[in-house]
């Protein structure tokens, strides 16, 4: 097989997909743009968990922490400052990473590992959580409201979904776009070193403790952005849903149930935890609580019998058939 | 309903041109028409949507006013249906929110797409800024059943209608009503002691504090807690040693069932009483059913049902009879009305092309609601004029209305009698 | 000249003395192995060199510059490098990616590093395996995948926790051959083996440790006949044993 | 921030003790969970709310009285615990932590909306004239119903303690959790003893669940409430120490309680988390714990 | 008494063990020697049905036992010392004595056999109210085989009982092992000392990659080039 016919399919197909991922708008009603919206953003945040989560193998529990960061920091400056939001989604991120790298200082440091970092992320993100409520309770207790400017690239808000569609999908493809650059260089393989065994990485001259603050700082970085996207999206934001422990689980169940350490886990993950809910919502949603049942029993049998992901399984399916096509 | 096909594809292409592409109108209209070709053949039917939070923990709230918007709705279609359309049906498509801003856009986006010509939501306030601007994009009148903030109405929406009194409504009576009765008992009362829960507990109190000195109060402190607190001995204890004239108790009904129960351990009885302000607690039948004895005298500053019309009571009996899961609290009653509010322009529009309908409803001037105080007429905000907060107090493991005298239905018994003498 | 020299270590875990005022010294070039009953705290003495432990007392110097206080990583660097004595693969990664993450040591380019490390694998003898995950190997490929990933660093000296044990003749003999390979390298190799035909064959000078203390040090002929340590190796039963039966 | 008076730091420091009785004997259940299969349950808080649940419906019912449905929300809710080990958690107790806790959380998201959509919404509560008392002492007051479920706590402490220290089957549960490979030498059933210290570990929560029945309300979605502190306590305790689980109970009731009377509204639960990193980054092995090498 | 026929056991997909065929005989004292990762440990798990065979069968009493569980194992009285002791560390030696009569067989007969236990080990008695985890590395060891024999074991198998331990103590504990068989429990020992296991045992095996490379009378072995050449250099 030439590498060159090879190359001319991978064009083919990703010209085919990005055209009907971009064209997409066209066909779509407002409903199933906020969908498709909702599994971009989505699988952008399990990517940026992912990088964290997935590839150097620190479980967090309280991204949200991140996120929040993100959702107040420009919301703040735009209101306060008049920052614009674009300016002000870097500085989120920013400010995200200056959070994470704090955390990640104090945790790493002192050797925080498993179910004990997974817990003190989540503390983190309640803690910002309560000063946030406490913060706002004389300000704004019911939550901060972006002032509306109409349709406006610059000041990131439109009052159709066909703008956020696109930014949505940029902000998707460029972090997958980074795990695939990370992946396959020097640092994902540091990464992945460290999440498989960390003193046999130390002893291979691998600076354990500094790649975990980037894998922290990449990953609170772009946690963070997308906590602006989110701002803009709503033009109005409360703290939980910025620093909610709901938002932590949703930003890793879809890497956890796609395939964590993979570049496509989270937007596989993403899709199909959008699609069930939406699916048990909408068929089942007006019996009360039955949609979120299944969801619960969904997701237990999921990770019973897919303990690696779906990405995990398909590997591991695939593994077998080649191996079983070699032997034979 | 042949014309409100065609409207609604129209608009679809509308928000489209900015796209500038020939030939996309077929294409777009296609997806959403094929619904709405299922939908022509369906009978005479009109759908609105309920998003309200079915589920978690404020899930007791969101049925109870998803059940008051299809009583309405039932009632109406029971009737006879839109009788200026012909007798067509109304139908309810409900929604979980999940408390969660996310979810309420998709299910009002979700609603929209599937032909819902009103929106009726979403008792917390964070979800329903979102599913307002969803409603406001689309051209769709939404009216919110209850949801306190201010910022709702502020930010210029032509589609967003609230039948409720908002949160300086509430606390000036509840001030006002409070002096009242300081005068008629002949109790002097001056100080106030605020407890409330963060969020919406908050708005109440920064709105107490505006009104207090207005009606010859004086704050002299207020303490705060949080949602899902499991004890709340200390908090109450803090204000108990404030030592205020009256305390003025805001939050919720789960918090609510602690804290009566703490004031009652702790024997914290202020000559002027513990009253409610927009106290979800407090004037809630669910409440005395659950309380029994100590719920007995207390009192709440809040919106209600206007006791002296027939139609409310019967409303309320209907409500009970028909759903046994939750039972009937002051929130229904604008759920209730806000239904109301929309068949009523319904009628009057004789259309449910959403735009016209948004017209009539914004010309609404509407008597025959449930709720105290005039008819119901929209600012220029959405918000409505003539609603306003009653006092309640509890007598015999009954909720009654007993200021002001016009929409009562009892006498007020003052000052409160102290927690031992409750039986 | 000295390339590593470990001056009067002493390491205690609780009330355990793992190693007591133990010194030696390793010339450049030189195969150094290092025997002793199990337990006598042989991998112990690589983890103090390599600072997975800190040692209460003692120094280690290496090429003349005090390496106690470093961090295992950096000590990597420096161009000391170690294999475990239960190997330590990266479980889910594959064979090549293994050896990668050593070449990374110095070498910043993907490619380059595969380069790298497909040239080591052909070396050690696990060309074949390169796409296999480290967790299929066997035990005897798992310790030529631990001395490759060290190799990949380019160590100046390389410390082997047992890599001949557990393997076949056959295998334990290519090991041999390879560890001969990387001494002409000009690496300089210091050796825990317990495979006393390899450590005797390998070794250009040997150090005896029992009870974390060294009892004997020389050329193998010489220790292996120093009546301490059959002693310590074989225990006093075997030596009283012999002396009836003779 | 401002200073209480006396009374009312007294009034906090009485009714955090209380409470922290509670909260003991919530995490009680976890930390013998966690000590000795190492998973974080999620879905204690859910089991807990099934515990009050039993309580509430027995009572209004059967009419029995809420102490004495201990009786049946403790077996209920132990046979629960062992199905829950046997059928979910058992085929994933060697998969990665993240996943265990993911599922513990799925779990939990089922039974909550199950009891949702079994017994509504509402908010119940025991209305009972014995719960509505309370005693005074001084100027501190003492909740009838909290001082019973403390003095329950108490005693199921130290019972459990007792079972734990001196039956043979309390033995091989410690056992297990300490050397697991050793318990598998002497003929302990590890599958057994996880499912029984699964079971107990529920039945404890359950117990929990019926003594803060009485003073509290009943709700599908209540035990999300008391969940999050008993993790702070089983981390303050140290992850698997009993004796830690109860004195952190108190510890963190207190701190909470008493954080009430100098700060508003939420900070209180602030300090609780502050504590809870500092423990984990400094002391993960909880205040009790021995440091291991 | 204990026979093994053409073993097979994988990890993951490593094998570890090959076609391992082996008996111990009743009052015996057999050891199995070889090189750390050679499968000697392995074996006995496997034994013990803590790991499972992918082929083969192993047989105890005339009874087929590689499909039963770990306890079951245990309660027919074939008793595994594991490697490195895994005494429980905080319970005091009493309690850990206590467990090793678990079993209701055992413990039926829990203070005679613990009467036993501090006979042959005084200095456990001198200790039962102290921590296991504070006792000597040679005490432990004496603690993990007193509460292997209150199990009552009818095969007792030792893993390294000698790792990391005091050569006095291992004197001793030698010693002890020898008593133990002259009461006439039957022995299988894994030994990384094999001229100490050979030098007790009546029969020997030498296992290699998962293989059985040898077997025979220990004396034998004990003269055997391959073993001297292998194991000690000389």
């Amino acid at each position: 097989m030439s590498n060159i016919h090879q190359k001319t399919w991978n064009i083919l197909l990703i010209v085919v997909l990005g055209g009907l991922i971009l064209g997409l708008p066209l066909f779509l009603g407002k409903y199933y743009l906020h969908f498709f919206i909702m599994i971009f953003f989505f699988a952008f945040l399990g990517s940026a968990w992912n990088i964290l989560g997935g590839y150097a193998g620190q479980f967090s529990f309280g991204h949200a922490a991140f996120f929040g960061t993100g959702v107040f920091t420009s919301t703040l400056l735009q209101i306060h400052a008049g920052v614009n939001p674009w300016i002000g989604m870097l500085l989120a991120g920013i400010a995200g990473m200056g959070l994470g790298l704090f955390i990640g200082f104090l945790s790493f440091r002192y050797g925080l590992r498993g179910p004990y970092f997974a817990l003190a992320m989540l503390a983190l993100a309640e803690m910002l959580k309560l000063i946030a409520i406490e913060w706002m309770t004389s300000r704004y207790p019911l939550g901060i409201t972006i002032p509306l400017r109409g349709d406006s690239l610059l000041y990131f808000q439109f009052r159709d979904k066909v703008p956020y569609y696109y930014i949505s999908f940029l902000m998707m493809a460029g972090a997958l776009f980074l795990t695939r650059f990370i992946e396959v260089r020097k640092i994902g393989s540091y990464f992945k070193a460290i999440r498989e065994n960390e003193s046999a990485a130390e002893a291979l001259g691998i600076n354990v403790f500094r790649y975990k603050l980037i894998a922290m700082a990449i990953s609170a970085f772009l946690t963070a952005v997308g906590g602006t996207f989110y701002s803009q999206y709503y033009l109005n934001i409360e703290e939980e849903s910025a620093f909610g422990a709901g938002i932590s689980i949703e930003i890793l169940m879809g890497p956890i149930i796609g395939g964590a350490g993979t570049v496509f886990g989270p937007l596989l993950g993403a899709g199909i935890l959008e699609f069930l809910s939406e699916t048990t919502r909408n068929f089942l949603g007006g019996y009360s609580g039955v949609h979120l049942m299944i969801y619960g029993a969904v997701l237990v049998f999921v990770i019973i019998f897919l303990p690696h992901g779906i990405m995990g399984g398909l590997q591991e399916t695939f593994r077998k058939i080649t191996k079983g096509q070699t032997k034979t | 309903m042949e014309s409100k096909k065609k409207s609604r594809k129209g608009y679809e292409i509308n928000r489209r041109t900015f796209l500038k592409m020939a030939g996309v109108t077929g294409l777009a209209a296609s997806p959403i028409a094929f619904p709405a070709v299922l939908r022509g053949a369906a009978p005479k039917e009109i759908l609105i949507g309920s998003i309200h939070p079915i589920t978690g923990p404020v899930a007791y709230d969101g049925t109870s006013l998803d059940q008051a918007v299809h009583l309405a709705v039932d009632q109406k279609n029971a009737a006879g249906g839109i009788k200026s359309m012909g007798g067509a049906k109304i139908k309810v498509a409900l929604m979980d929110s999940e408390g969660k801003p996310k979810v309420g856009e998709a299910a009002a986006e979700k609603l929209i797409r599937d032909g819902c010509v009103a929106l009726l939501g979403c008792y917390q306030s964070p979800v329903a800024m979102v599913t307002t601007a969803v409603a406001e994009r689309h051209g769709v009148p939404h009216l919110i059943t209850v949801g306190v903030a201010d910022e709702l109405l502020e930010r210029g929406f032509k589609y967003t209608f609230r039948t409720q009194p908002d949160a300086s409504n509430m606390a000036e009576l509840t001030c006002k009503y409070l002096r009242q009765l300081s005068d008629k008992f002949n109790i002097a009362l001056k100080t106030i002691a605020v407890l409330h829960i963060s969020g919406f507990g908050a708005v109440v109190n920064s709105k107490l504090a505006k009104f207090a000195s207005r009606y010859g109060f004086e704050i002299i402190g207020s303490v705060s807690y949080g949602i899902g607190t499991p004890d709340i001995t200390t908090e109450i204890s803090k204000i108990k040693g404030m030592n205020g004239d009256v305390i003025v108790d805001v939050g919720y009904l789960s918090d609510g069932i602690l804290k009566i129960r703490t004031y009652n351990d702790l024997k914290v009885e202020p000559k002027g009483g513990i009253i409610g302000c927009a106290n979800g607690a407090f004037s809630n039948p669910s409440m005395v059913k659950e309380m029994g004895r100590l719920a007995e005298f207390l009192m709440d500053g809040n919106y209600w049902h206007n006791p002296r019309s027939a139609f409310a009571r019967s409303v309320i009996e209907e409500y009970n009879k028909k759903y046994t899961r939750v039972i009937f609290q002051s929130h229904a009653v604008h759920a209730y009305n806000a239904t109301l509010v929309v068949i009523d322009a319904l009628e009057r529009a004789g259309t449910s092309d959403p735009g016209k309908l948004r017209d009539a409803i914004a010309r609404t001037s509407f008597k025959d609601h449930i709720a105290p105080g005039g008819p119901i007429e929209f600012d220029t905000t959405g918000q409505n004029k003539n609603a306003m907060a009653t006092l309640q107090q509890v007598q015999k493991r009954e909720i009654k209305a007993i200021l002001p005298d016009e929409f009562s239905d009892a006498k007020p018994v003052f000052p409160i009698p102290p927690w031992s003498a409750k039986a | 000249m000295i390339i590593l020299e470990v001056k009067e270590i002493t390491k205690r875990f609780g009330g355990l003395v793992a190693l007591k005022d133990l010194s030696f010294k390793l010339r450049q070039g030189e195969i150094l192995g290092i025997i002793g009953p199990n337990g006598a705290g042989k991998t112990t003495l690589f983890n103090v060199i390599t600072s997975f432990h800190r040692p209460e007392t003692g120094k280690i110097f290496f090429k003349g510059e005090d390496i106690t206080e470093l961090r295992p990583y950096q000590i990597c660097r420096k161009g000391l490098a170690r294999t475990f004595q239960i190997t330590q693969p990266f479980a889910n990664l594959t064979v090549l990616e293994n050896v990668k993450i050593g070449a990374y040591n110095h070498i910043p380019s993907s490619r380059e590093a595969t380069d790298e490390a497909l040239r080591i694998l052909e070396a050690v003898g696990l060309i074949e395996k390169r796409n296999e995950r480290a967790t299929s190997l066997s035990i005897g490929h798992r310790k030529k995948l631990e001395l490759a990933k060290a190799m990949a660093t380019r160590p100046e000296v390389i410390l082997l926790d047992e890599v001949v044990a557990g393997l076949n003749s056959r295998e334990a003999n290519d090991m041999i051959a390879y560890i001969h390979h990387i001494q002409k390298q000009g690496i300089t190799i210091l050796l825990i083996e317990h495979v006393m035909k390899a450590i005797m064959s390998l070794s250009n000078r040997i150090v005896v440790i029992h009870y974390g203390q060294k009892i004997s040090e020389g050329k193998p002929e010489e220790v292996s006949k120093d009546p301490k340590v059959i002693e310590a190796y074989l225990g006093e039963e075997y030596i009283l044993a012999k002396h009836q039966r003779s | 921030m401002n200073f209480p008076g006396l009374p009312l730091l007294l009034q906090s420091i009485v009714s955090g003790i209380l409470m922290g009785g509670v909260y003991s004997l919530v995490a009680i259940g976890l930390t013998l969970i966690f000590g000795v299969m190492q998973i974080i349950n999620f879905a204690h808080g859910s089991l807990m709310m099934l515990g009050m649940f039993t309580t509430y419906w027995l009572y209004v019912l059967m009419g029995v009285d809420p102490y004495l449905s201990l009786l049946f929300s403790i077996p209920i809710c132990f046979v629960l615990g062992l199905l829950i080990e046997r059928f979910l958690i058992t085929p994933v107790l060697d998969a990665p932590a993240h996943n265990q806790l993911l599922l513990t959380l799925g779990l939990s998201l089922f039974i909550e909306n199950l009891a949702l959509f079994l017994w509504s919404p509402n908010f119940r509560t025991l209305d009972i004239p014995y719960l509505q008392t309370a005693v005074t002492v001084g100027t501190v007051m003492i909740s009838f119903p909290k001082l019973v479920a403390f003095f329950f706590a108490l005693l199921l402490t130290a019972f459990l303690y007792y079972f734990l220290k001196n039956t043979d089957l309390g033995k091989a549960i410690r056992a297990a959790s300490m050397e697991r490979e050793g318990a598998l030498t002497v003929g302990i059933n590890l599958r057994w003893v996880y499912c029984l210290a699964f079971g107990i570990g529920t039945a404890c929560v359950g117990a929990a669940g019926t003594l803060s029945a009485p003073f509290f309300y009943v709700n599908p979605s209540v035990g999300g409430i008391f969940v999050i502190t008993a993790y702070v306590v089983v981390v303050f305790g140290g992850m698997g120490n009993f004796i830690g689980a109860l004195v952190g109970g108190l510890i963190i009731g207190v701190a909470e309680s008493v954080g009430a009377a100098f700060f508003p509204g939420q900070l209180k639960k602030f300090i609780i988390y502050f504590i809870f990193i500092l423990i984990l980054l400094f002391k993960p092995e909880g205040i009790f714990g021995r440091r291991s090498e | 008494m204990l026979s093994i026929k053409d073993l097979d056991v994988h990890y993951d997909d490593v094998q570890v063990l090959h076609g391992v065929t082996m008996e111990v005989r009743a009052t015996e004292i057999v050891t199995i020697v070889g090189a750390n990762g050679a499968g000697k440990t392995t074996l006995l798990k496997t034994i013990t049905s803590i790991h499972r065979s992918s082929k083969g069968q192993i047989w105890f009493e005339g009874e087929r036992i590689d499909h039963l569980s770990p306890h079951h194992i245990v309660d027919r009285g074939l008793i595994r010392i594991p490697e490195g002791r895994k005494i429980f560390p905080t319970m005091s030696v009493l309690e850990n004595l206590e467990l090793g009569s678990y079993l209701p067989k055992a413990k039926a007969l829990r203070s005679e056999s613990m009467g036993k236990v501090f006979d042959l080990f005084p200095r456990l008695r001198e200790r039962t109210r102290q921590l296991a985890g504070t006792l000597s590395g040679g005490e432990q060891q004496m603690l993990a085989i007193g509460r292997g024999l209150m199990t009552l074991p009818r095969l007792l198998m030792l893993d390294e009982p000698s790792l990391g331990i005091a050569p006095l103590l291992v004197r001793e504990i030698f010693r002890t092992i020898r008593e133990v068989n002259h009461q006439g429990t039957t022995l299988l020992l894994v030994e990384q000392n094999v001229f100490n296991a050979l030098d007790m045992a009546h029969r020997g095996y030498v296992l290699e990659n998962g293989k059985i490379v040898l077997q025979g009378e220990a004396h034998d072995l004990l003269g055997n080039e391959y073993i001297k050449e292998s194991y000690l250099g000389i």
